[in-house]
């Protein structure tokens, strides 16, 4: 039985960890936020530099070829820190789709990019609100351009290029490179939820774009999303722990009535509660992360699983670390809502629950076995 | 049974209908409540008007002696006229804290100057009252309260900050609970004061909230000098003058505001998934009925607690149950409205977020709404103790001296 | 304001607890359940005795003519006390029908002898797994003769007729009246989760029946659901009650480690919430008692969340108060287990949660206005 | 990551299949799991025949000496083995109390003669053993035990009652334990004992639960004499000797039985709702996804644990985690395949209740799962006390001398 990380990439995570917990003490990210820029334009370099950006990059095109798992690991370490970065968009989707997707030529020429920083993707999909569907794309490709309207982009105003999922002139939806220096790009910022993940209207009016050639049909983006659900999926639990033990913490310090509240037994069974949805997510994610790496045809369920427990731990630790806290919690100088915020954020940008317990349920009556291994 | 006034409560209905339709508009049909708004000073100088207009013609201080200008009404009254006034568009109540409870404790509690002091100008709305009383360490634990107020000649110099104060920046006068003794068991070293708000060393600034509005303030309290005459009841008396007060507030906590069952079950007929109203879904379904049975379930316990009143009887603890179920089902509520816009659920521009980002709004206040004026958890104690006579938690700290109780890292 | 139980109204439900608390001593119904018997043939001519049977039924059959919401009252002390009596199948649902769809020669001869006991009447609905529905219904009525199988049938083994909803020639669904001593008729008793509400399958063979003349289509039986429902959501808040009050006194009366454990806070808002839930579905029954006793349009809308909040409540506390009283609840020597069956009896008898929030959605879908009063 | 053994882990499963293969036959494919059977004395001596065929081959005993018939061997290998005894229709395990507590805590805490004389009969089946530590108001305050042990010269005499005892009808020993000094606090005052169920005095009853079935027993004990030979450990000991045989439980406590996910799920195609399969219906789908992401979630953590044990890491709490999410997903699975079924949910014929009646009967045992090896309020405190290193419950009958302490009504 060999179900747990290797040591190498265990020893990296611990090093991600040290790094961003040293780097970002508490309130650093809060104050980076309002800046009011698009993203931590100081950190993202440091990143780079660490070579984590190319972790799951081939060496052949500037990464550092850890494979997936180790990606995994600093996806977990992104949701516990919550850098002001586009890491999610450029790594987990536009890296993810070119990998997969691309031309030899594109992966040699966007990868490196990629890896080093010095170019940021972003993932346009959705057309408003809704969950991901052939049906909903209604952006077309049509003579090499594209034309249509893309909302929410996260992260765009971060970003260079998008991987744009549109529909082709055989009326299969193909994904699409478009940078956002083209002509005929408008990207409008939103209003968002979570404030720490920006995101803008896209709007494409006939501009110059590159088809990934792998990416023929719409199978090629819920591989994408499937692939994308298993690291938002460690993030999501890497948050959900981040965010029970600040409550914890919290709890353990905070004293009422002479003792610490954290020896209320409202408190010790909710945290208990939230530390055990929290570990079933993590085994669930574990195991897709077992599936990202080997590329095994559990993938889409595993993702399913992966995604749905550990965005509801998440959002339940994020809710209930804001309760503990009580009225500091709801301030806006507790980096509690930041959590909060992610969490929402996280459970619906591949789509809703609703969305993934369909893929899932529908693949468990395909597939009649109900698990792997 | 039926849901009828009695001859004088429609009488009475009546006469609030007819100078509310004289005096104020009418909401339209869809009109959203927030849990969630910050007042500003227009809003303050129009509410200072309706009150003065509400009190010149006898609808307000529903249980006030008549004598400081009250009506020696009956509670129903106060609740009829609130359930009709609630139909029109009228400036935000800010004087609840002053009408409702802190004149009622000065009334109880306070000298007869006192009294004629400031009965008038709070029911007038010439003068807005806040409450003293959380502090960064002492929330749930109102009683481990550590500002301090040591007596100087006839006055008392308090030092200390406060915190989670409503309307304390365009409020003239405070209630605040000080620590006269902290040699004493923390119940007993308690004195409460009436501030005003103009003294020196008073230090108001509001806090931002998550959702980065401030409908609450902290004040910092230095070398403050309030004289003797202005303290209300005895040195050491604190608490039980603030337990007064806090009996006023029971009737006054009520259910949190904000998108409710039928806002949700609107827009779940409103978006499509899968080419159908998510209305149809038998997931939304499942929600949608769990909360309209829980709205319609406190609004017929508000109807049996009024009822109890309008016979006499004295209501039980529907308040508590109010405040619980709800701030969870608005939390709900709103986490649901941003979910069932999947991949833009997390936009909140007005253009694209339903009904103007409401439910994206209200997620970010709900959480608010599960602490202020009790968390749930003091809540279920509440109703465990209160209702259902369940022993108290236990406390190491009740009789010890407040200077010797374990207050852990600072 | 008037949205309480009359004075009158109160003080019978008060003669009426009083009665069962001193006749049905802890123990009581589970020993009259061994005895095999189909219900307790003491206890039921006693209540019938005080009136009790005849509440709702109209002076001029027999009853007391003191309406529904009397019976309201007289349901939730059913559902505290569980006498183990036909009460529910016989006056909630069999009299219930023939007050409302019966001619007047039906009412003459049924209704004298269920309210004074004499006579003790079923409904056959169900024909196996499902919620109501007409199509579920393949029982015939045709030359007046019922031909078809009804499972289960509650109570039918101490029934002496049952009103049975079939299909008649025109293809719509009405209500029959069938004799147990009729030729054609087998009763086959079920093994039942709830042991204190047997049930039957029943069979139907060219047995002579009379039909109720103003049943004539599914509308009848959806009527009759309604009303019943609210009559049986008073017998789940009583049962709720009753098992919330078990746990509340053995929590007070157990001690561990030196204390009550209800001093504990896990119990204490175990049991608040149990309280809450309680409070709310009690309000959504009496808003029922008033539109049953009104016959407002509201019924249809109020019957679905009296029943739903109170099934959830009921089920809820039956299933904690087992958890509260530890091993000792989760043996057969303690009533614990008589409410944790009837609550999950309750919860299926007229169609599951499901049947009930589809036909309130659909409801409110139509009427537009989500409450009335 | 991968779910491969080791290539000793894997050298041991072959074995332990070949030994399986050889001895017993495969369950179909849709065996049912139950959690209330009750043994009759068929499957003793079937349960008392396998045990010493396992015991023979090396198959038992996998942590014990090799002088006492044990392997010396490793925590997986034990895992291995139960993983393919699992696939097996073998007699019911009757032999975990001996062999895997009884025994090892007699090994670390008995005499050499209690070890020579107890190991191997235990180990190769010949005699059973069962515990005998709570009782009716000694629960999951285990040390608050009333069983009265009292010296009497080379004997002690012992009086009181046991509860919940599995197996205790036809076990020949028990681990008993009892108050032997009322005069000091609770943990003091208590010794183990070594019990000879044939010894007068011992009354077995069995307990009629909730389903009918009875698979505890009481146990009656009127001036039962034990040697004092038969004492395990030193006289007022009993509660260290208690505490580390129930360290060795915690790797026995495991996932509740009965119906699981896939068992839903096939119901869930079979039940038809509106004319398509419950399996389509979007609310049964969100249940359903809930529960399998628990399934999965319990199963993979099992293997987390697993490989930490593989590469001779001490395993974390997942026993615990196992217990607390299985029983409450029984129940919970129990309660919505009867409510699938509609109207006919009540019904318990096995011609009419799918499967047997199998949700239904596991509605009845189920609450029994939430109680027994620690109840779900237990659980949580262990995991918030030795997990989150939350503080204690406070206790006021720690050092209070045990029969001060307040035990209510009686």
């Amino acid at each position: 039985m060999n179900f747990e990380f290797s040591e190498d990439v265990t020893a990296m995570r611990e090093e991600v960890k040290r790094f961003l917990t040293k780097r970002l003490p508490t309130g650093a990210v809060r104050h980076q936020i309002e800046t009011g820029d698009a993203f931590d334009r100081e950190l993202w370099p440091e990143l780079a530099g660490m070579g984590w950006l190319g972790v799951a990059i081939p060496e052949a095109y500037g990464g550092a070829g850890l494979g997936h798992e180790a990606l995994c690991m600093i996806a977990e370490e992104i949701g516990r820190a919550l850098p002001f970065v586009p890491f999610s968009s450029s790594i987990f989707l536009a890296a993810q789709a070119i990998l997969e997707f691309g031309s030899e030529a594109q992966k040699q020429k966007y990868l490196p990019g990629l890896a080093d920083g010095s170019l940021i993707g972003t993932f346009a999909l959705a057309e408003g609100a809704g969950d991901p569907s052939p049906d909903a794309v209604r952006t077309e490709f049509a003579s090499g351009q594209l034309t249509g309207r893309k909302l929410p982009v996260f992260e765009a105003a971060a970003a260079h290029f998008a991987v744009v999922a549109a529909r082709s002139g055989s009326g299969e939806i193909g994904l699409f490179i478009a940078g956002f220096d083209a002509e005929g790009i408008a990207r409008e910022t939103l209003a968002t939820l979570d404030i720490g993940r920006p995101a803008a209207t896209v709007t494409f009016t006939c501009v110059a774009a590159e088809a990934l050639p792998q990416a023929g049909n719409w199978s090629a983006v819920t591989r994408l999303l499937d692939q994308a659900a298993i690291l938002f999926a460690f993030e999501a639990v890497g948050g959900a722990q981040a965010a029970a033990a600040m409550a914890l913490d919290y709890a353990k310090s905070r004293y009422a009535f002479g003792r610490p509240i954290a020896a209320l037994q409202a408190l010790k069974h909710k945290l208990a509660d939230i530390y055990v949805a929290t570990e079933l997510a993590r085994s669930n994610a574990y195991f897709g992360a077992w599936a990202l790496e080997a590329n095994a045809p559990e993938l889409p369920a595993a993702a399913a699983a992966a995604r749905i427990s550990a965005n509801e731990a998440f959002f339940e630790a994020a809710k209930e670390n804001i309760q503990i806290h009580g009225g500091m919690g709801f301030t806006w100088e507790s980096d509690c809502h930041l959590y909060y915020r992610r969490a929402k954020q996280l459970s619906g940008n591949l789509g809703s629950a609703r969305y993934w317990r369909n893929r899932l349920i529908d693949r468990l009556m395909t597939q009649n076995q109900t698990a792997a291994a | 049974m039926d849901f009828n006034d009695t001859p004088e409560e429609a009488a009475f209905r009546a006469e609030a209908r007819a100078f509310l339709n004289a005096n104020a508009v009418l909401k339209s049909e869809h009109s959203r409540t927030s849990g969630s708004r910050a007042f500003n000073a227009e809003d303050v100088a129009l509410s200072k008007a309706w009150q003065g207009k509400k009190a010149e013609a006898g609808f307000a201080g529903f249980h006030w002696p008549k004598k400081y200008g009250g009506r020696e009404g009956t509670q129903m009254q106060a609740i009829i006229f609130a359930q009709e006034e609630e139909k029109y568009l009228v400036p935000p109540g800010i004087f609840n804290q002053g009408v409702g409870m802190a004149l009622p404790t000065i009334m109880s509690c306070g000298t007869q100057a006192q009294i004629d002091r400031y009965a008038r100008p709070a029911l007038f709305g010439e003068e807005v009252w806040c409450q003293l009383f959380s502090e960064p360490a002492a929330g749930s634990d109102l009683a481990g309260l550590r500002t301090r107020g040591a007596r100087d000649g006839d006055d008392w110099v308090v030092n200390g900050q406060k915190v989670w104060t409503s309307n304390a920046h365009f409020s003239q006068f405070a209630m605040l609970v000080a620590r006269s003794n902290p040699d004493v068991p923390k119940h007993q070293g308690l004195t409460f004061f009436i501030l005003d708000m103009a003294t020196p060393g008073v230090d108001v600034r509001r806090i931002k909230q998550i959702s980065g509005t401030s409908n609450f303030c902290e004040v910092f309290l230095t070398d403050v000098r309030i004289p003797d005459s202005q303290r209300l009841g005895a040195v050491g008396d604190g608490w039980k003058v603030a337990m007064t007060m806090l009996a006023n507030e029971r009737f006054t906590v009520g259910q949190a505001e904000g998108p409710d069952f039928d806002d949700i079950f609107r827009l779940a007929k409103l978006v499509m998934l899968d080419d159908a109203p998510a209305v149809n879904d038998a997931a939304v379904r499942e929600k949608l009925v769990n909360w309209f049975c829980q709205a319609q379930g406190l609004k017929y316990t508000r109807l049996r607690m009024q009822t109890a009143l309008s016979r006499g009887k004295t209501p039980g603890p529907e308040a508590s149950i109010a405040k619980l179920v709800s701030a969870t089902k608005l939390q709900e509520i709103a986490a649901f409205g941003v979910d069932l816009l999947g991949q833009a659920g997390a936009v909140m521009d007005s253009e694209t977020a339903p009904f103007d980002a409401w439910f994206q709004n209200a997620l970010l206040y709900a959480p608010g709404k599960r602490i202020a004026g009790g968390t749930d958890e003091i809540l279920r104690n509440i109703i465990a103790e209160r209702v259902l006579k369940m022993p108290a938690d236990m406390r190491v700290d009740k009789d010890m001296p407040f200077n010797k109780i374990p207050a852990g890292p600072r």
